[in-house]
């Protein structure tokens, strides 16, 4: 598994053309968490799986302008703090209490009528920022768990 | 500051977990700055771990309940009128104050001492973000009322200590225990997660109080208590299932050791709340009782004897931490068999199985903590090729001397304390019983005096390093825990009526209480 | 067409087929396998037990308005499982990787400095 | 304060150091009453081996820490080979110990508890 490893032409060009699209998708489930089944983690996942067919189809060059594990690392810690500032930020009345939900003013803060609806997008108070949160943390944390992979898997050539 | 008070119980998870969280950012400003950090965290966790007991013990012991995100409605009224609590709630009652207690105390030395132990280690970063989450995830599990946030923080510990028993993994063994260990925690788990799966399924509730009281003690509810006693009995190292105990704190740091006690410990916690709370009033007390009794009892002598095999410091003082869960258990199994006919005596193994925890926790600690200061010293941790470190290292000697004798249980130190206890009231119920305690601590001792005269006494072997006494950093955070293991001893009775009575009553007597505090509501 | 306890059966055939890898394969990596193997077998058991006969999935948004709705509840039990599930692989796949790099082997018979 | 009693006794670790310090008093004051013609350092304080020369020992006569015990880990031989036999360090086993004990368990608790 030399650092020039590649894939054939055809696996090349199907995924200079797919990965954006992959990403774009992720980031979309990871936006609509509070409404449709996806969330934080199912879009960081599929994000991260972006990277990881990067990774296979061009080998560790495919990666290496455009993820720098160092950054990537901050990002995760910046995604996990971000989640629990907004845990702490009820701490008022009780810790994780969604404080934004119910109040107009706020941006995510209409109020949601029980029962069947059609889905406003601005509802759910702290839900969709907990969901960002978590979806930047699993994006970041699986990219670099599958690089770390790659790179703990080849004998010669420790980072 | 005050207007926090009542969220002692929150806080006491997200301190660390943020400190878990910045460790690594805080790192980037240099070591220094990233040790202060870790150490403040730590003590801001046990300053709000004593505020909890403070404010604990002055309410007259009814369980405080804090619902995570909800200040008032914890039942919202379903269509079908079944009311069920639907959010993760914390309970503490004086058990679980009393395990809070444990775990900031041993986390505080430990973490203390590894600043200056891990200090020529690369990697700083990582180690502090898992420890704080190892720490978070101890905390949580002695704190939860939700049985499937009870799974989550389970699986939290697993996958923390793991990270922290390979940490180093440029040794040959570091890795292989390791990966042993983290498929005996996930098969745990699992198991401990289909239990759950079942409970849920039967009773329809996830809160541990729900289902102590919706339990009938269905076919359903017996396979979920197998599950539920195996996965949980495995992860607290009982006998049958220890196998990846001597691996795990054998490998792992020397601080890291004395924070994995504690976490067998609160897995045995969680096995206490299973059968005592959740399986109270259909759990066939006589049985569970012989059954923990036997298991105890194979626990203590295979730990004990096995020690004595060994030829490498840490598994030789990891099988003595195997065989003082067996003390636990046998207070406990002894309580569960004699307290419905003689109630007095009962209490009593009760009372000395759960003081034991806090003496193990500080001995074994104390034990692990001195043991990496000798092998850091020496170089090496074959007890062949170690010795005559007392000459050079005098404080950490007579440090290992008090750890020994106390974990012996020899009487002034505080293992005797909780073991006089367990010796009178497991006698109470058979004689053997005690019998079989006291030869193994006579056994333990013995083991002890093998390690001590390996480590320090006679000539250094040619070649071999001076060793030095251990740096300051180090011996503070060993100093305290001594501290705590001759006042624990010197002054039981005080401790005991403070901390360990209500801790028992709690238990066994404070199963209504507990679930009235939650279904009590409406 | 009702599957009756299909779904209950292949769970539980998911899990013994799960431990069967983790009791008698020597690979260190079919031992992961097999334990992921057992995780998706609960996985199964917990979504079906939370199956309400002609039931729909638990979501409000657009939800046909007269129809019974599954639990949603083991859905999300699930959910954390799997995450918990990734995290326990990736842990022990590094882990081999090092005692591969340590011991030249994966064979979990030659893997065994711990004993005794 | 200090004392704790478990209904069939009682343990007062200050009454018990008081104890011992008052033995260790007493044995102190007894033995400053020996006899003045004892004198450290002379050959009075020799081992005395009936006349002949204590044998000289050679330099590094520290029994090893695993030497220790040889003895009884020599009489329980037929158990210790037996228990480290089943402390096999190979991941299936301790897998089989756990199956095991719930199989146990579990017909344990589902039939008879």
């Amino acid at each position: 598994m030399n650092s020039d490893y590649r894939m054939s032409v055809v696996v090349r060009t199907i995924t200079r053309l797919t990965y954006g699209l992959i990403i774009v998708f992720g980031f979309y489930v990871i936006m609509h968490g509070h409404l449709t089944p996806g969330g934080g983690f199912q879009g960081g996942a599929v994000v991260s799986s972006a990277f990881a067919l990067l990774l296979v189809a061009f080998g560790s060059a495919g990666l290496k302008g455009r993820v720098n594990r160092h950054w990537f690392q901050t990002l995760e810690e910046v995604g996990a703090i971000f989640f629990l500032a907004l845990g702490l930020f009820g701490i008022g009345t009780a810790f994780f209490f969604n404080l934004f939900a119910n109040n107009p003013g706020v941006p995510f803060g209409q109020s949601v009528p029980f029962g069947p609806n059609s889905g406003a997008v601005s509802t759910a108070g702290t839900l969709p920022w907990m969901n960002w949160a978590v979806g930047l943390k699993v994006l970041t944390g699986l990219t670099s768990v599958v690089i770390a992979m790659l790179i703990g898997g080849r004998k010669e050539e420790r980072e | 500051m005050t207007a926090l008070v009542p969220h002692v119980p929150a806080l006491l998870i997200a301190v660390p977990l943020l400190g878990a969280f910045l460790a690594p950012i805080v790192g980037k400003l240099g070591r220094t700055t990233r040790n202060g950090f870790v150490a403040l965290v730590l003590l801001v966790t046990a300053a709000l771990a004593a505020l909890l007991a403070v404010r604990f013990l002055g309410s007259n012991g009814s369980p405080i309940l804090y619902v995570m995100g909800g200040p008032d409605g914890f039942a919202v009224p379903l269509p079908s009128g079944m009311a069920t609590p639907i959010r993760i709630m914390f309970e503490i009652d004086a058990m679980n104050v009393f395990m809070v207690l444990i775990t900031a105390l041993v986390t505080l030395c430990a973490g203390l001492f590894s600043f200056r132990y891990l200090r020529d280690r690369s990697g700083g970063d990582l180690f502090y973000a898992l420890f704080l989450l190892l720490t978070t995830a101890i905390l949580g599990l002695e704190v939860t009322g939700d049985l499937f946030n009870f799974f989550v923080f389970l699986e939290i510990t697993s996958i923390a200590a793991c990270g922290l028993i390979g940490f180093q993994a440029w040794q040959k063994r570091a890795p292989e225990a390791a990966y042993k260990v983290m498929t005996m925690y996930t098969l745990a788990g699992i198991f401990v997660l289909l239990a759950i799966g079942l409970l849920y399924a039967e009773h329809g509730g996830l809160n541990m109080a729900y289902l102590a009281s919706a339990i009938r003690g269905s076919v359903v509810d017996q396979v979920a208590l197998t599950f539920l006693f195996v996965g949980l009995g495995m992860k607290a190292a009982a006998v049958p299932l220890h196998m990846w105990a001597p691996d795990a704190y054998g490998e792992a740091p020397a601080p890291v050791s004395a924070v994995l006690v504690v976490n067998s410990q609160a897995s045995l916690y969680g096995l206490f709340r299973v059968m005592f709370t959740i399986y109270g009033g259909v759990a066939n007390a006589v049985l569970l009782g012989w059954l923990i009794v036997a298991l105890a009892l194979v626990t203590i002598f295979v730990g004990v004897t096995v020690a004595l095999l060994q030829n490498d410091l840490k598994r030789l003082i990891a099988y003595g931490a195997l065989s003082q869960i067996g003390y636990m258990l046998l207070g406990v199994g002894v309580a569960l068999v004699t307290i419905p006919t003689k109630p007095d005596f009962g209490f009593v193994a009760l009372q000395g199985g759960i003081f034991h925890m806090i003496n193990d926790a500080a001995c074994i600690g104390l034990l692990f903590l001195t043991a990496g200061a000798a092998i850091r010293a020496a170089g090496t941790r074959d007890l062949n090729r170690m010795g005559g470190l007392a000459h050079t290292m005098r404080l950490t000697s007579v440090l290992f001397i008090v750890g020994a004798l106390a974990l012996a249980g020899i009487p002034p130190f505080n293992g005797f304390a909780s073991k006089f206890l367990i010796y009178e009231g497991s006698f109470q119920l058979n004689p053997f019983l005690a019998v079989v305690a006291v030869l193994s601590s006579i056994l333990l001792l013995a083991v002890f005096l093998k390690a001590f005269q390996a480590v320090f006494l006679g000539p250094r072997p040619e070649g071999a390093s001076v060793g030095g006494e251990a740096p300051l950093g180090m011996l503070v955070p060993m100093v305290v825990l001594a501290a705590v293991v001759i006042g624990f001893g010197l002054f039981p009775g005080f401790f005991v009526e403070r901390i360990v009575t209500p801790a028992a009553r709690a238990l066994w007597y404070g199963r209504d209480a507990y679930i009235h505090a939650v279904l009590g509501g409406f | 067409m009702s599957l009756g306890n299909l779904p209950f059966i292949a769970s539980a055939m998911l899990v013994i087929l799960g431990i069967y890898t983790l009791l008698f394969k020597r690979n260190l990596v079919k031992l992961v396998v097999g334990g992921s193997l057992i995780e998706t077998g609960v996985n199964l058991f917990l979504v079906t037990f939370g199956y309400r006969t002609a039931g729909v999935a638990p979501i409000y948004t657009y939800a046909p308005a007269a129809k019974r709705m599954v639990l949603p509840t083991p859905q999300a039990l699930t959910l954390t499982s799997i995450v918990i599930g990734m995290a326990t692989t990736a842990l022990l796949l590094s882990f081999a990787i090092h005692v591969y790099r340590h011991h030249g082997t994966l064979d979990a018979r030659k893997v065994k400095e711990l004993k005794g | 304060m200090s004392g704790i009693s478990s209904g069939f006794g009682t343990w007062n670790p200050i009454a018990w150091g008081l104890l011992i310090l008052g033995i260790a008093v007493l044995a102190l004051v007894l033995r400053s009453t020996g006899r003045r013609s004892y004198k450290k350092g002379t050959d009075q304080t020799k081992a005395f081996l009936s006349g002949n020369e204590e044998p000289s020992t050679p330099g590094d006569l520290h029994v090893r820490g695993g030497h220790l015990y040889w003895g009884m880990l020599d009489g329980l031989d037929a158990y210790y080979r037996r228990v480290r036999g089943l402390h096999t360090g190979v991941i299936n086993d301790y897998v089989a110990w756990f199956v095991g004990a719930l199989a146990f368990l579990g017909v344990l608790f589902v039939w008879v508890g």
